[in-house]
């Protein structure tokens, strides 16, 4: 029996969740372990990637359209890669941070069933199966917004189940609308196909549907407080990972069906500019510094659909190189930022912004990786959002487009802005109201985050072999 | 064309729209369940007009049967919980902000530019055009059953199958996972005539159910229709009491829940190799494997959906009395 | 010829690496947190002595990776890097001697040299830059090493400097990153060349080029302090005395000024900048930074900000230098770039000592000083003296080789703006040494505050030294001068 | 062709039924008028649309299937018929005391 | 005229309706029955995409798509409502 690491990719989260969840009292172990073999299976696809450029699989021997294939490219062993490290360290970081026994056995089954449709995602060809599995990867995210089991994070969990099923289901209504013109639903029908009016309905209604799902800017209204709600290591992957999935569609859909005009691709671009904008007036108002960083994944979006627009229809191919790469920079860098907020929230034991500088105890490490992460989703050199930024701006002004790089450099001090309140209260120590508590100002816990703030930080000088990888297998649209 | 039945068609589709819109909009919550209901039944009916037998079974009874329950389970906890404050229970029970009227109207326009715009694009597109068909006749042969929606479930593309067993196992754990330590509205006494209701039909139940997952590979039905109707037996159970979920039954249900989805996926990774892909079943054992598939998935869907119904995972007696001391 | 490639990123590492260790060392490890400073700055001088031997020599330093496709990561010690170097590596040594003194029982003291360090990596990092890509990254690090020393007494008011400075220099940074995108997709490349690099784009589109020069002249010249950009520096004074020292003498205001001799002669090239017409308004703004600092210095009485509001003036003797566009000027301004760095080094730590020892932190205190503290205050007078341009001392050489090239290039109002200058230098300088020496202390028999130990008493003594060495020896091997002059026959491209 | 007129008789006399409870349920005051109406009516209405059928079945599988569906459907009908009045006295009662 | 063009209006209609009710709906529980109605008229659309006219046998693709799509909606379904009774009590609880 030898099975593809492609498959498996799907297959061995799927079997961590069911092993973890028949047998709690060894969920972190099962669990744990599962994560571990995810990534040991991604990096076997990724070899495989490397050496042929595309890897391709038909489920059940039945070729596409009839039946299902599953695909990796570059593009997505990187989001598979992203999935399984973040993952990985924040699997890391659950250990200490969810002390509640009740709540660390159904953080297992949930996290993994939610790799399990990211997984699917990133591999699947085919728009209904893609569906399915954004269902899959809604229900475990919901399930884990809840997991604190607070009044507040139950409210958020359930406007984010409604934004979710509604996203999915516009989906839905487009899968359909493509059945009904091309009567298949693989991605090279979508390739082959002639536009047409019920093409156009249903890249809307799935445009739509995926821009609710990833919280761009109107349609961000779930987000906030859903993240800010959620237990730390739930937080950090909703942000980091969850709202990828359905950006990644975003990106394979268009690159497949293209926008059918230019006005749309500046209007996407408009609405991240808003998403910038709006969510940094939100952040700088923000009373808690986890709302703080939910909406900094607001403006975070935003700017993704910003690299996107960056050049218009034109540069559609390259801007999306853009804003692969910044993808992949705030996946790992909110990640690091909501672990290490949940770390000070532990440790202080409150994370209102106003009164951090009040307390005595200062965890030092969890501030250090809190202020490297925001180095990254700033846009500071040499991080990875430091080159996606770059890669944002450049496209933009070759193109000509300087209010793209306008809006960009308004966001970036913005968030200098917002990001320097949060170090204010780290940094002051004149109101404290006695002396500074002996306390080491690190532990293990920290080790997570801090890991992820470094790649976060140092991947920046790895940009040229990320995106060289990426590239692999055309995943951007330039055929052979 | 002077298909007499288009008339009926008409009618059809007029009740379906009028009762969308009367769900919606009545003020009473219970009504607006019941009339979801008959939205659903009308809809699944519509749907045997358009030659979907299965999807009309399905949408009976998991999309209309087990959801109206879920709904109506639902309201009546709420009714409890608001109940037990002393307010009226009759009134709606959810404490909402009031939209306001610009804003609804915004949505409303919203909505019919979109409708306006799927219509136009629906009436272009082209009709009864061509779809899986050929593929799926030419496959028909090895695929080891002989109903077409069956052989697409369980072969073709029993990936997106094993994914959405995937869900169902996602929801239940969120279930449980949401309602830890939820009390429980008490159940209404349903005196002698519904148990003597529910011993007579609950032996019917399940030999129907059974009925439907055996015919499912040749005939409409299969696992999903089955594992509905199974589901009415839990839920009749749990309805009248004749089966209290306790906590030791927890590991149990766990097993009854990853049952099908485990073995699914099992089956599906054991047949490859040998220049077989994963999911690929050898067409001599195509027929058992599916059919061990089903019954297994079925199983697992019986269990699950009776799990959705009962919420909350069965904790220790101790603390549920306490809680409902509190 | 390449010997060692890696010799300058093994300079730039032995701080870079320092970093974390001194961050995780415990705060009582105090012994060991100093060893590890020093030997690492000793090591680090070390290093820079043996590359400048080697650069000097004509070995040619260049490594570089790809980040992106055709943008580099590319360090190069040429000899204007290695005169930035060794100031800093120089300095740096003394100011940390100075800062383990100055900081011995404050609380922090891990973070404090920790970011210490990656600042020092930072303008490593600056003056090593093969191109403007990789400045950029330095340039940034170093605003974000020196917030938290500006910061470092956690207070409202040191917090509110803070914010400022990160203002100033994260929204100059940004304006940096603007420009150099604007670089890379005008001319397709950062490199930093004699000559410049964008000569086709000049000749292509002049405005674009001309925008181009604000852009990244203005987004330096926030670090260089130039005026209306300057509103920080005095404000930073908050900061610990070592930080004052470090940001004005060595690092940042620094860091700027390097930038602006950068952009100017290897960007554009100084005659693609000469030929844009950009020099002489560029002169001007550094005239008008000149007198402006010194008159606002004439009004302060705390000596902290008496002493920014001089560097905000001394500084743009820099930046003057590099806009008359005469390699005889450009001496000048090379050469500034050093002195000034050991006269106002010399100043911020006389004045952390007459704060540490005496309480003295305003003008208007120092009576009678010289005789409580007379090391210290020789040491300041040096300095200032040499500030002012008394001959030979390290100012003159650098005032005289401007003037000279003011003549040089034509523009005889150079010569009255130094006259100005150092008239205002010598109206805000002398006042403090007369009060200093010829006054009677207020309470002469107040006893000091506290005891100024070694380690805050030698590292002014020692830079004073310097200042007097290289005016008297400016003409001898290895003096910044002769570097200077090697530097500005390759800039000059003669 | 007999056979067809009778059960299409039935069959229309069953509608009628059905109709007429349904009005039943419309128009009556209270919920026991209502269920009255409702269940009666119905419950005749089902029988005879099924024997209807029944005679126009094709073999004796399907009369026998038609029987069971008549059998459950009227238990379900009655039972939940009994359900709703037995709610509706004790909702009656406790708004009484 | 034909069915499919018939039921594929109201699948439409349906849809947004549904869409309607799940912007505006105040009450929670109404706006779980609104997108219940948005998946009823995405299945309609899939259901009348599979019908062929009479004599040919309609395309059982789509039938197993819908059929899916009902699954995934319950178990949505459930999960938005036991959000929704959890909430309820927790807001309940906050009121005594």
């Amino acid at each position: 029996m030898t099975i593809d690491p492609i498959t498996l990719a799907v297959f061995v989260p799927l079997f961590g969740a069911i092993a973890a969840f028949v047998f709690p009292r060894a969920a972190v172990w099962l669990g744990l372990g599962a994560v571990l073999a995810t990534c040991a299976t991604v990096l076997g696809l990724a070899r495989e990637v490397l050496a042929a450029g595309e890897v391709v699989t038909p489920l059940g021997g039945w070729a596409p359209p009839l039946g299902i294939s599953l695909r990796a490219d570059g593009l997505s062993v990187a989001m598979l890669g992203m999935s399984a490290i973040v993952g990985l360290l924040v699997s890391f970081g659950a250990l200490d941070a969810l002390r509640d026994l009740r709540q660390r056995q159904y953080f297992w089954p949930l996290w993994l069933l939610l790799l399990t449709g990211m997984n699917g995602v990133y591999l699947s060809t085919d728009i209904f199966n893609l569906y399915v599995m954004i269902e899959v990867i809604a229900l475990a995210a919901v399930g884990l917004t809840v997991l604190s089991g607070t009044k507040d994070a139950v409210r958020a969990g359930l406007e984010y189940m409604y934004a979710s099923i509604l996203g999915a289901l516009l989906f839905l209504m487009g899968v359909g609308f493509v059945y009904l013109q091309l009567g298949r639903l693989d991605f090279a029908g979508l390739i082959a196909a002639e536009p047409s009016g019920a093409l156009s309905a249903a890249l809307a209604l799935m445009v739509i549907g995926l821009l609710l799902k990833t919280a761009l800017f109107p349609l961000h209204f779930w987000l906030p407080a859903a993240h800010a709600n959620a237990t730390a290591p739930a937080s950090a992957l909703l942000s980091g990972l969850v709202v990828k999935a359905a950006l990644y569609i975003f990106l394979r859909l268009t690159t497949y069906m293209p926008l059918p005009d230019e006005i749309l691709v500046t209007l996407i671009g408009a609405l991240g500019a808003g998403a910038v904008l709006w969510g940094g007036v939100q952040a700088l108002r923000a009373e808690r510094l986890k709302l703080l960083v939910a909406w900094s994944t607001v403006t975070q979006i935003g700017l993704i659909f910003l690299a996107f627009a960056r050049a218009g229809q034109v540069g559609l191919t390259e801007s999306w190189k853009a804003a692969a790469l910044l993808i992949l920079a705030h996946g790992v860098a909110k990640s690091a930022m909501f672990l290490a907020a949940g770390r000070i929230k532990d440790e202080v034991g409150h994370d209102r912004i106003a009164d951090l500088d009040k307390s005595d105890i200062r965890p030092t490490l969890a501030q250090f990786t809190f202020a490297l992460a925001a180095i990254s989703l700033i846009g500071l050199p040499p991080s990875l959002g430091f080159i996606g930024k770059w890669s944002l701006m450049e496209g933009a002004m070759a193109a000509g487009y300087w209010h793209w790089v306008a809006v960009t450099m308004i966001g970036t001090l913005m968030s200098v802005a917002y990001f320097s309140r949060v170090f204010a209260g780290f940094l002051r120590f004149d109101r404290m109201r006695g002396e500074l508590a002996e306390h080491k100002g690190w532990a293990l816990a920290d080790i997570a985050p801090l890991t992820l703030a470094v790649a976060a930080i140092s991947l920046g000088l790895m940009a040229a072999p990320i995106l060289s990888f990426i590239e692999l297998g055309y995943p951007f649209g330039e055929l052979p | 064309m002077n298909d007499p039945f288009l008339l009926f068609d008409l009618l059809l589709a007029s009740a379906v729209i009028a009762l969308a819109v009367a769900t919606l909009s009545v003020r009473d919550l219970f009504a607006s369940i019941v009339l979801f209901v008959i939205f659903g039944l009308l809809s699944a009916l519509a749907w045997v007009r358009l030659s979907a037998p299965d999807v009309a079974l399905a949408e009976a009874a998991i999309g209309t049967g087990v959801t109206g329950a879920l709904l109506l389970k639902t309201l009546h906890h709420m009714r409890f919980v608001t109940g037990r404050l002393g307010q009226d229970a009759a009134e709606s029970v959810t404490p909402a902000q009031p939209v306001p009227a610009p804003v609804i109207w915004a949505n409303a326009a919203l909505c019919g530019l979109i409708t306006l715009g799927l219509a136009m694009a629906f009436f272009a597109a082209p009709q009864a055009g061509p779809g899986f068909e050929a593929l799926v006749t030419d496959a028909m042969p090895e695929s080891g059953v002989t109903h077409p929606v069956t052989a697409v479930l369980l072969n073709f593309r029993s990936y997106d199958t094993l994914m959405e067993v995937v869900v169902l196992l996602a929801a239940v754990i969120a279930v449980w996972q949401i309602e830890r330590g939820l009390s429980e509205a008490p159940a209404p006494a349903l005196g002698e005539i519904w148990h003597g209701f529910a011993r007579l039909t609950l032996p019917a139940i399940v030999v129907v159910g059974t009925y439907l997952l055996w015919k499912g590979s040749e005939a409409p039905g299969g696992a999903f229709q089955s594992g509905a109707v199974l589901a009415a037996v839990g839920l009749l159970l749990l309805l009248s009491r004749n089966y209290v979920p306790r906590p030791a039954h927890r590991g149990l249900a766990r097993w009854a829940f990853v049952l099908g989805t485990g073995v699914f996926a099992a089956i599906a990774l054991l047949v490859a190799g040998g220049g077989r892909e994963v999911f690929e079943y050898p067409a001599e054992h195509a027929y058992s494997l599916i059919l061990l598939i089903e019954g297994l998935v079925t199983i697992s869907i019986a269990v699950t959906l009776a799990a959705l119904f009962h919420g909350r995972e069965p904790v220790a007696l101790a603390i549920e009395e306490k809680r409902h001391d509190t | 010829m390449t010997e060692t490639p890696f010799l300058p990123l093994i300079i730039l590492l032995t701080s870079l690496l320092a970093a974390p260790v001194l961050f995780a060392l415990p705060e009582r490890a105090a012994r060991l947190r100093t060893g590890i400073n020093l030997g690492v700055a000793a090591l680090k001088l070390v290093l820079v002595g043996w590359l400048s031997w080697k650069v000097g020599q004509g070995v040619i330093y260049d490594i570089s990776f790809e980040v992106l496709p055709g943008l580099e990561f590319k360090l190069q010690a040429d000899p204007l890097a290695i005169l930035f170097v060794s100031l800093s590596a120089l300095l740096w040594l003394i100011t940390t001697v100075y800062s383990v003194g100055y900081l011995e029982s404050g609380p922090h003291r891990a973070r404090f040299f920790g970011f210490f360090s990656l600042c020092v990596s930072a303008t490593v990092g600056v003056a090593m830059a093969g191109n403007l890509f990789t400045f950029l990254i330095f340039y940034e690090l170093l605003t974000l090493a020196t917030y938290p020393l500006v910061i470092h007494r956690g207070t409202a008011e040191s917090l509110r400097a803070g914010r400022i400075y990160l203002i100033y220099t994260l929204a100059g940074g940004l304006v940096l990153l603007l420009g150099t995108l604007a670089l890379w997709v005008l001319a397709g490349t950062t490199d930093f060349s004699p000559g410049g690099v964008l000569e086709a784009v000049v000749a292509e589109n002049r405005l674009a080029a001309q925008m181009l020069f604000v852009v990244l002249v203005g987004a330096v010249g926030v670090k260089a302090a130039l005026v209306p950009l300057h509103a920080w520096l005095p404000i930073a004074m908050v900061a610990p005395a070592p930080v004052s020292a470090l940001l004005h003498a060595v690092a940042v205001v620094k860091a700027g000024a390097f930038g602006i001799m950068r952009v100017v002669y290897e960007v554009f090239g100084i005659e693609t900048a000469q030929a844009l017409g950009m020099t002489a308004p560029l002169a001007a703004l550094a005239g008008i930074t000149i007198i402006y600092g010194s008159l606002k210095a004439i009004t302060q009485d705390d000596i902290k900000k008496r002493l920014a509001y001089s560097t905000v003036s001394q500084v743009s003797y820099i930046t003057l230098g590099v806009a008359l566009a005469s390699p005889i000027a450009a001496v000048g301004a090379l050469a500034h770039l050093i002195h000034q760095g050991l006269m106002k080094i010399t100043m911020f730590m006389v004045a952390g000592n007459l704060a540490e020892g005496l309480g003295v932190k305003k003008v208007s205190e120092m009576d009678g000083v010289g005789r409580r503290m007379p090391g210290t205050m020789l040491a300041f007078s040096a300095a200032a003296l040499a500030m002012i341009g008394l001959p030979p001392l390290a100012g003159f050489v650098s005032k005289w080789y401007l003037a000279q090239g003011g003549l040089d290039a034509g523009a005889v109002w150079v010569i009255a703006l130094l006259l100005g200058s150092s008239l205002l230098n010598a109206l805000y300088f002398l006042p403090m040494l007369q009060r200093a020496w010829f006054r009677d202390p207020t309470d002469a028999d107040a006893p000091p505050k506290q005891r100024i130990g070694w380690m805050l008493a030698a590292p002014p003594i020692t830079t004073a030294l310097m200042v007097l060495a290289v005016g008297g020896f400016a003409n001898a091997p290895f003096s910044p001068l002769e570097w200077t002059r090697f530097v500005v026959a390759i800039e000059y491209q003669e | 062709m007999m056979l067809e007129l009778v059960a299409t008789a039935l069959i229309t006399l069953g509608t009628v039924f059905f109709i007429a409870g349904t009005v039943g349920l419309l128009r009556f005051p209270d919920i026991y008028c209502r269920l009255h109406a409702l269940t009666k009516a119905d419950g005749l209405g089902l029988a005879l649309i099924a024997l209807g059928l029944a005679l126009m079945a094709d073999g004796f599988g399907e009369v026998f299937r038609i029987i069971l569906i008549w059998f459950f459907v009227a238990l379900a009908s009655a039972t939940s018929g009994h359900l709703i009045a037995a709610h509706a006295r004790r909702v009656d009662r406790e708004r009484e005391t | 005229m034909t069915p499919d063009l018939i039921y594929g209006a109201t699948g439409i209609a349906v849809f947004a309706i549904g869409l309607i009710g799940a912007l505006c709906a105040q009450d929670r529980l109404r706006r779980v029955l609104a997108l219940k109605l948005c998946s009823v008229g995405a299945g309609f659309i899939l259901v009348v995409g599979a019908w062929r006219i009479p004599p040919a046998d309609p395309d059982p693709v789509p039938h197993a798509l819908v059929i899916t799509g009902i699954v995934v909606m319950v178990s949505a379904t459930a999960v938005a409502l036991a959000l929704i009774r959890r909430l309820h009590t927790l807001e309940a609880e906050d009121d005594d």
